[in-house]
């Protein structure tokens, strides 16, 4: 198009304070639709957003930590628990609707989301039990083969729901009462955590349907109180008390083997006020082996969900701390990735996140905002 | 006097928190009043009269709509008494859950410790006013009746969160 | 109880801290149920909370701004308008519910709230078509003898939804294509101004069917930008330019009176740039018959949606300037009450709400944070 | 230079606004950038070939992630640029909306007016990220295609609002 009839055009306008370009004018353009890379970059973080001042509509955002951008979001239902799939193609939400929003016929639903395009693949119905805690890892879980999706039930009555993803229905129901939430186990098992102290292991067999069923004495609860809210390296899942002592389960074999005690502080950090305080107030990150508990340096019985700033790295295999990580903003909930060059990731109470490079232990940076009321990082 | 000093410090560290609604703090800080608190579930001294809370007296110090609050000891959530009820009352058209967590807090007006039930109100979602978190007798999720992290509206018609009401249910006869 | 007993329970614990109490121990409680009062105090306000972070699950806040007290929210579907029927029993809500909250099945209901109980009293199901807008007064309105309520749909074609209140079913759909809104005339008549510049008067018949409708020239859209935002007293609406310039109608006789038009500023004030702005940026109170209008010192076009700290007074009589008020913080919407003694209430853009007492012109108080984004504010 | 003054000035308390989600003003604070801005809907050019602008260029300066840029001269919502999406892409897993308002804004690198579509993407709720309002060319809504207030989601199977795209569809050909 000749450029004097776009002169023509401005001056038309009446208005000419900027003087005709050189440029040839913009050409028209349509509105395109964004879509994800696969497979997922291995830094790729899920933030499960309670909206704690909603918790009807609620979401979890999708966000590149090392371009520091929002990737886009999934909306959920009722401050809805997520698991991601082994395969890195799935997000599995457990959701609850109600037909007028906060009144009306309750509807519960899997749903599956692919990580590609962040639309619902698929959904199936659920019975209507999902527990409504803050969102927590272990209350959605899945098998090792991706095959199966375990959804925590407390009504009071305490239930797992096994999805078979496969057939995409319910397999089965199981009965766990006096116990908690469903610690996957390879690809037929998973634990539950019993108000005695015990854990009980429940197998499946090929069609979701319990097959075996055994209880192991794991911590006394009358001595310690142990947060339920556990972090796992493969088969073996670590515990931490209170007081900051970590309690090891390796699930690998037929039965669980309870690994020995060991404390995160020593008797004079633990004079000086030392211990744990948190939401999912530990990571692992595999490929260098180490442990991250979120730390206060001023204990009281009552601060065991409190935020922190300052976080203690461990040796997993030597059990020393080998550094101390710090944070600008308090921080919840702690993840790391996967991969050979991990970032460990926490969730700042104001809604933001804080990125450390592991290798070097140095804070990288705060995306500030970027949700609202944080409970959970997932990672692929 | 440093444990009033800390009282007042971490009471402004309240105020500050809660008066920012979105301040996600509200959920996170603890605060201890005064006294101690028993995390096990004890028998509950069903004889005498019911009666309502509704304004401080002599015996039960303190505001109803402040987090430091006696009974709040262990509250996690909105206060029913900022969202248009009280401290035992829900407000209008909210359904009170009958299933319910149970806290124990010492009134410092007596130093009895009371076991107090944390009921939600439920049918019309978050109220967002008065946010409080306060864990003193909180236990973790496998013993789910002394853990304010679940959503008691389970007990309710729909289980959508409004705030907590703070019940006193008996003494601690421990 | 003997008080010894409680002694004894207290030495069992281990602590004493503070000596044995000279009181009683409290009596043990039930869980009340709160109601408000009928009638309702003239001043009580119902904040429409557009919750702009979500509009899923959306809020209106009741509040007594004497006592400075929330007292109760109504839960709504999609950022739904209401209205208060003459009679104060009842609150009106269009709500939008979508089966999975953001997606699948929809569902366009009328909500009948009882202004006692703040529960829904009953609904109906209307077109899916109900306009999906920032909260405007006149998107939701209703007869005056409470009978009919008419609400706004925009698909883009634009129609009325006229429901029956008393046969609890939608009546009929009237198309008033090019022109938007129900501005509510009598028993049987609404306004609806058009893109022409017209006003289009609907009469509706005892079953709520069309029985009659007129246009009437009323302004010129090249010439003036007229908010549509009014406001009225009786039968007589105000309407405001973006300059300033006051337009008013009377609906009272057969056919629209179009009113003398006037300006809210003087030649000096209009020169220094004195312009009015904001979302509802007008209210009037009728006891005192003045009108109340949100005014920026330093207009330009793109300004007339903005907040402003200050309100200018006008006699509606004289339409001369008796005041200035002035809040501590940007309001972006004005209410005033009803009664002989009325208050000024404005929502400030954090959420909080602004109150003048209008028999002295002070600032009485800030309620700070009692909604998320309040657009719009109803009085009894 | 009173006019970039006031432009850095606009711009900063933008910044202020906006990295505070929960800030209100956000939606509220216009901006004038740059130019005038027409409001009548004006003849659409759409022989060009369709592209979309995914970084700034010379002919297509500023930054897509902030209100400043110069063709969010009429937007009022949340920048897809900041929310998945781009200046001209919806975020994964929303639908635009193909009924959509129509704005006029001065591309400051060649001084012409450009019609801009501000579709909504749709199908998930408010994105939250950079909130912004400006309406350097908005109607009141009896002119419902020049009007911001309006979501537009109403074009998508589910009118529930996500975030706004800004969409060149010709120059104003006056």
């Amino acid at each position: 198009m000749p450029l004097s009839k776009f002169a023509a055009g401005l001056l038309a306008l009446g208005s000419a304070l900027i003087p005709p370009s050189l440029y040839a004018a913009l050409p028209t353009e349509t509105v395109g639709q964004a879509e994800l890379p696969f497979p997922p970059s291995p830094h790729r973080s899920y933030l499960i957003d309670f909206e704690f001042d909603n918790m009807v509509a609620t979401r979890v955002v999708v966000v590149d930590p090392d371009r520091q951008k929002v990737l886009g979001m999934l909306s959920t239902g009722g401050a809805a628990p997520a698991v991601l799939a082994h395969d890195q193609k799935t997000v599995y939400t457990a959701d609850i609707f109600f037909s007028r929003y906060v009144r009306g016929t309750r509807t519960d639903v899997l749903t599956a989301w692919d990580t590609r395009t962040l639309s619902p693949s698929w959904e199936v119905e659920i019975p209507a039990k999902r527990a409504s805690t803050l969102t927590e890892k272990y209350a959605l879980s899945m098998s090792g083969d991706d095959r199966f999706v375990y959804v925590y039930n407390f009504t009071p009555s305490q239930t797992i729901t096994v999805v078979d993803t496969q057939a995409r229905k319910v397999a089965s129901e199981v009965n766990i009462n006096g116990c908690i939430l469903a610690y996957p186990i390879g690809d037929r098992r998973f634990a539950s955590l019993c108000g005695s102290g015990d854990l009980q292991v429940t197998t499946l067999d090929d069609n979701g349907k319990v097959s075996d069923r055994t209880t192991s004495k794991f911590f006394d609860p009358e001595q310690e109180k142990l947060v339920e809210r556990a972090i796992h390296l493969g088969d073996t899942f670590y515990f931490v008390t209170t007081e900051g002592v970590i309690h090891g389960v390796d699930f690998s074999g037929a039965k669980p083997r309870i690994l020995p005690t060991w404390s995160l502080t020593t008797e004079q950090e633990k004079k000086d006020g030392w211990a744990p305080g948190g939401w999912q107030l530990m990571a692992i990150a595999p490929r260098l082996n180490r442990l991250y508990v979120l730390m206060h340096p001023d204990h009281e019985r009552h601060k065991w969900e409190d935020p922190s700033t300052i976080i203690w790295a461990f040796d997993l295999k030597t059990h020393k701390k080998v550094g101390t990580l710090e944070a600008p903003n308090l921080i919840w909930s702690l993840n790391a990735t996967n991969d050979d060059a991990p970032l460990l990731l926490g969730t700042n109470i104001e809604g933001g996140l804080e990125t450390f490079d592991l290798k070097t232990g140095k804070h990288l940076h705060t995306m500030e905002g970027v949700s609202k009321t944080p409970t959970l990082i997932l990672n692929h | 006097m440093k444990f009033l000093d800390r009282f007042f410090e971490r009471s402004s560290r309240h105020v500050a928190s809660t008066t920012s609604r979105r301040n996600f703090l509200s959920k996170l800080g603890s605060l201890m009043v005064v006294g101690t608190a028993m995390p096990v579930l004890l028998p509950i001294d069903r004889t005498a009269k019911a009666l309502a809370a509704e304004s401080p007296s002599a015996g039960d110090p303190g505001d109803p709509n402040s987090c430091d609050y006696w009974r709040y000891c262990s509250v996690d959530g909105f206060l029913c008494s900022c969202c248009g009820g009280s401290v035992t009352s829900c407000p209008p058209g909210t359904e009170v859950s009958q299933v319910t967590w149970i806290g124990t807090c010492r009134n410092p007006a007596d130093g009895l410790d009371y076991i107090i039930s944390y009921n939600d109100c439920c049918g019309k979602h978050s109220c967002g006013q008065c946010a409080c978190t306060r864990n003193d007798s909180e236990e973790p999720m496998y013993r789910p009746f002394n853990n304010n992290d679940i959503n008691w509206c389970l007990g309710a018609k729909a289980n959508v969160y409004n705030c907590t009401v703070a019940v006193i249910r008996g003494v601690a006869t421990g």
